[in-house]
């Protein structure tokens, strides 16, 4: 075993890829807040707000942001690493759209202004973000939305509604896609603005699921007034800053973990129902696990694509198509061999890890959002296959 | 009139009767509100359903019921399902099928609420287990159990025939777990509890044979509920705009939506054959067969529509606030009771004859 | 049992449904030639004409023709009964097109010499007939057909290309649809022509299919006169006449016979390789079986329709696809569970019971001829489904 | 050059060079006519091929081989299944693997093809059977032996090791079997027939082992063979009319084509990881759980997109004169040799230990 270093160095970078695996997983062991330890949904901020104030108390919230503004300049190879270690722990998501979304926008984009008065706030949990890209007829359609920004001397004046506002009853700020020039064609005309949630005119509703959870909003704007200086990047030009801001995180939902936690709930209902040796079972869990086993070397592939510091294609698509279908495949066996137990509203046996019905349920959506499968597919078909 | 034609005639008068509680397209306000209460439906509307004479339309006239056969029940059924209407006609007209005629009456009147407590463990379509019956009194457990909270008596399953106990006897304890569709199962322990024997000899009918019954008759429900899941999908594709487009001109949602069409028609087609078969009069060994092929596809084709369902609507289907997911939540809970699809495939290579059918 | 009626009456319509059955399935097992039965591919003129005879010979050649042209006329309960009868026993297919289509089609549209010439050589054998529809750019779009026959006089002069002419080597005579008018829109400007296939110009290829059988042929024009006289119907109305052509025709094609036969033989194979009782083989054969008997039911109720003499609706294409798509699946598993057997060229020990490999080719067009079912799903969705 | 861009060039090499026998894209007259021939490949290609070093690529130089793993191996087996090349080169560079190095040099040379025969039951990857050399003497059979006319010696399977036994030696009868790819398998049945014995202690490498070198190689042919199907298919879309548009614009069958690629990403990604793990020295265990990943894919991989490029294609795929069905018989006959996709699943159940990879 690589031994620790000691001190660790400020720059993390300088150590050897193990070796900072290694600091990384002691530091996670002894720092996670274990009450929420593989929590089986998005947990609120008043859940995971202890969890991010550890990892900015480290200084370790934004390993993506270069050191100077706060972030740990990591290379895209240790953010894999730290990624990895995290999941392997089962770390709770955190409220994450600022540094995931808003950081990296601000610093391609930002002005100096605007990069010292948001960042710091990022880094400190004093703003959280969250998102407004969708809109009730702009869902896989993006570019079809119609929340409006009108000017109106120093400020815009935004009237529409946004959906699938994540934890948007967390935040204190919101980044927006916006129709600044509705003559413009579809894709272009639309700005980006951040908005204070507490701008009169704002409203917020929560969105139940079908997994009764309330994860999502719905957000609507009534005459909000936002100050111009509010404005990332220049007017109409807000579409091809948030595609750009897609491109890292587009691995993630390809990744492997979703469906490798779930064939492992599988396998603890499976032996509770008794079927675990059926060898009916045994096939059809055997393949879900071959199709996981292939999903992690394909992921791979992309990953290693990612460490050499290459852009991801188009092909990216494949991953989450994948992913998301083997997702939801596991978890309708879940619930087939569960039986009547698959019907309940609540874990078996008041135990967590035995829920095949509220995994189920989380699965549904995971074909619909961050692009449709529908829609991924014929991505792939257009600019992959280069299909007509 | 044909006989034919009289049967779709009284088959018709029966779908129209349902309107009363389940009119077709009509909100699901009622539905919701219902949900995740005790005891998950609605005593006043229960009364009614009694009052059209549904809790004993398969029994004789003599026993007070409308002497209507399984094709009857099945069509009520498939309107129920697609109103997901939550009383608990099937378990109650199942109850009906083996009460004996002098305890018949305040339950068809829907005065008098009876159970069948008939399964003792998950996936199973055993009606014996260990719950019996000695000297009067009762043990044992019964699981699974639906709506278990709204029933004022239970008629268990015991070697040699049923017992008869009442909700509120010492001894009985009821334990409920909330299901997805907004109901609940019961598990209802009995400690030495005094119940009435009601030995085989004396029944009606027999407790698999009634069991099976109401196997078709969730399988008719799950019919019902698909094809308004179906339905309301078909509506949104034919309205909902993208890309500048109605989305159902998209061909591969329309494919998909052929498919899940095909399924609803062998649906269809499966419980509509398995009820005729039945009222038909037949062996033990075809009416498990056609019932366990009815109920194998109605459960699984539940599952594929109303997931498909979800799916085509995109982000709004995944919302509990909009009504297909509804109907996604009854097919998991209605997909497993009375034996969820495996079972049945497998009930069914074990009846079926093999060269039958070549 | 019921008892056979003696002697049969001259019109079978009537005897009850039961006696016909049993008059039927007698003379079927008095009369079959037993080399015949259950034949793995579609025969030549060569090997089924014995069949043909002897059908010709009882008057049993045409059960849809009306009387008075030497048909049966039978009620169409009765004429499903014979199928039946005919499939249960193994019977092979004849060269069949000029009674199911050629006579049909001239009994409604034809001319009374048309029917007197060509009527009475389809019941003795003396025609026999094939199809041309079909083109290199015409399959599943078949509007989009460019076999020219252009007027010169009394006659038409023909070219171009037909393919898929099933046994076209075995004919005297064609059926074609022709292009009458190049200006009209796709599905106007076509006719029906009658051409003697030893007409000069006029050539036949046999195509070898994937199965290696040559029950397929492509059927070349050049310059080929063809009397006007053989026209059936209007000129341009050609169309609207195969179209119609097709609507009794369109439920066989769903019928479970062949998934029926293919089930029977993924039995064989299972016993043979051993696997008859392995749970997982188990369970997907019991899930085959259900959905043919599912498919069978469903076929019934539109057996039903045409019983009770209704027109049969778009949502025929219903069966197509599922028959089709599960004799496929059928096979696919029958090749599986054969292992390396399933590779084999020739039946597996000689045991012409024993070819997963010949079956799984065999079902491979089922989905791609009579309209593939890429097609056969757009009509489900447009006709039945109203979706735009 | 660092390593990787070392290795990267080395495999790019390997492919360039199968050029000479398996132009990409080039047609496929060669392969047809050796179809349903006698010994279905052409000995002066099979020359060729071995002078390029291609049989003994995984050996040693030592050894008399080109020191190269099974990346190099996988990468030209690939290049091969493009090509649909008939000539043994898989078989052969097993039983090279497993030749002590004094019995090599005719083998690499070309001049003497020796198969393996190590099956001697249907679905099976078992080496030792009834087989067994005693006294010199070999008797038993062994079956699938793909080419097996083509062969001047067998490698046998025994207990305690391997037999050296001549195609000609008294005793040895072949029976062939075509194959739907035009080539055939034999029997070949050993009646008390003169034989070497090769104990295992002194073979270079463990029959099982080669065995599974041979199932990965078979994967990486196959997958060259879906992926040259794929292509031939995607290229067919984009020039294909039909009701007066390009077929490759109809969305049901874009989608289709995106589940095809996609399998044929799984594929690559699966054969190129199992080959790297076993370059990079791996146990018994882990070998056979990533070779039975990649051959369990690769093989239903090939049938999937291989069938549905027959079906995307429409009448003219169902044609034997044109290609795309040449890959639906490769596929037919590669898909079980080494063991079929079924096998090759419970192998990876019976050897992979579920928490690998939680």
């Amino acid at each position: 075993m690589t031994a620790m270093p000691n001190p660790e160095p400020e720059d993390l970078n300088l150590l050897d890829d193990d070796t900072f695996r290694l600091v990384v997983r002691r530091w996670v062991e002894a720092n996670y807040p274990p009450e929420i330890r593989n929590p089986p949904k998005r947990l609120h901020w008043a859940e995971n707000k202890v969890w991010y104030m550890k990892l900015a108390e480290k200084g370790w919230l934004c390993p993506a942001w270069p050191r100077e503004y706060g972030g740990m300049g990591l290379s895209a190879s240790k953010q894999l690493i730290m990624i990895e270690e995290f999941e392997r722990h089962g770390c709770a998501r955190t409220n994450d759209h600022g540094i995931v979304m808003v950081g990296p926008l601000l610093i391609a984009h930002g002005t100096e202004e605007q990069k010292k008065f948001f960042l710091p706030k990022i880094l400190s949990g004093e703003h959280i973000w969250c998102q407004g890209y969708s809109e009730p007829n702009a869902g896989s359609d993006l570019a079809a939305l119609r929340t409006e920004a009108v000017e109106d001397g120093d400020h815009y004046v935004v009237n529409g509604q946004k959906i699938w506002t994540t934890l948007a009853q967390d935040a204190n700020w919101i980044f927006c896609l916006v129709r600044t020039d509705k003559a413009a064609k579809k894709q272009e005309g639309i700005s980006f603005l951040l908005i204070p949630m507490d701008t009169p005119g704002i409203t917020t509703r929560p969105i139940i699921t079908i997994d009764l959870h309330d994860e999502f909003c719905e957000t609507f704007f009534d005459n909000v007034r936002v100050p111009k200086w509010n404005r990332v990047g220049d007017v109409n030009k807000g579409w091809t800053m948030a595609k750009a801001l897609l491109g890292f995180e587009r691995i993630f939902i390809g990744a492997p973990k979703l469906s490798s936690y779930a064939l492992g709930r599988l396998k603890l209902v499976a032996e509770r129902m008794g079927v675990w040796d059926d060898p009916e079972f045994r096939e059809k869990y055997t393949r879900l696990r071959l199709d996981l086993a292939d999903l992690r070397v394909l992921h791979a592939t992309f990953v290693e694509q990612v460490r050499r510091g290459e852009t991801l294609g188009p092909d990216v698509s494949m991953l989450k198509i994948w992913q998301t279908e083997l997702f939801q495949r596991i978890t309708d066996l879940s619930v087939e061999i569960a039986g009547e137990n698959g019907a309940l509203l609540e874990p078996m046996e008041g135990n967590r890890e035995l829920h095949p019905s509220g995994l189920f349920l989380q699965a549904r959506p995971s074909t619909i959002y961050g692009g449709s499968n529908e829609i991924q597919r014929n991505i792939v078909a257009k600019n992959v296959l280069g299909l007509p | 009139m044909s006989a034919a034609e009289e049967r779709d005639e009284s088959l018709r008068m029966i779908r129209d009767s349902a309107a009363a509680v389940a009119p077709r397209g009509g909100d699901l306000k009622r539905i919701r509100d219902l949900r995740f209460t005790e005891p998950g439906f609605d005593r006043a509307v229960w009364q009614q359903m009694a009052e059209m004479g549904w809790v004993g339309l398969r029994l004789s006239e003599d026993a007070g019921g409308s002497g209507l056969g399984m094709a009857a029940l099945c069509a009520l059924a498939e309107e129920l399902g697609q109103g997901l209407v939550p009383e608990p006609l099937i378990p109650v007209a199942m109850a009906a099928r083996l009460l004996p005629s002098d305890r018949l009456g305040p339950v068809l009147a829907g005065e008098r609420i009876v159970l069948p407590a008939w399964q003792e463990q998950p996936n199973s379509l055993e009606t014996v287990g260990a719950t019996a019956l000695s000297g009067g009194r009762l043990s044992g457990r019964k699981v699974f159990v639906p709506m278990a909270a709204g029933a004022d008596a239970f008629l268990v399953t015991v070697p040699g025939g049923l017992a008869l106990v009442e909700r509120g006897a010492p001894g009985v304890s009821v334990a409920t777990e909330q299901t997805q569709d907004g109901g609940h199962f019961g598990t209802i322990t009995f400690d030495n509890a005094p119940a009435e024997a009601l030995p085989s000899d004396a029944l009606p009918c027999d407790a698999a044979e009634a069991l099976d019954e109401a196997a078709l008759a969730t399988s008719a429900y799950l019919l019902g509920a698909m094809d308004r899941a179906f339905a309301m999908t078909l509506e949104y594709l034919k309205t909902r705009q993208q890309f500048g487009r109605l989305i159902g001109s998209f061909q591969a949602l329309q494919h998909r939506a052929v498919d899940l069409q095909i399924q609803v028609a062998l649906t269809r087609a499966s419980v509509e054959a398995a009820a005729a078969t039945l009222d038909a009069g037949a062996s033990p060994a075809l009416r498990q067969a056609v019932v366990s092929r009815a109920k194998a596809r109605a459960s699984e084709a539940a599952m594929t529509v109303t997931k498909q369902a979800i799916q085509l609507h995109g982000g709004i289907g995944y919302t509990d606030a909009y009504d297909v997911g509804l109907f996604l939540r009854k097919a998991m809970v209605l997909g497993s009771l009375f034996g969820p699809a495996a079972l049945h495939r497998a009930r069914f290579d074990a009846v079926s004859p093999e060269d039958e059918e070549e």
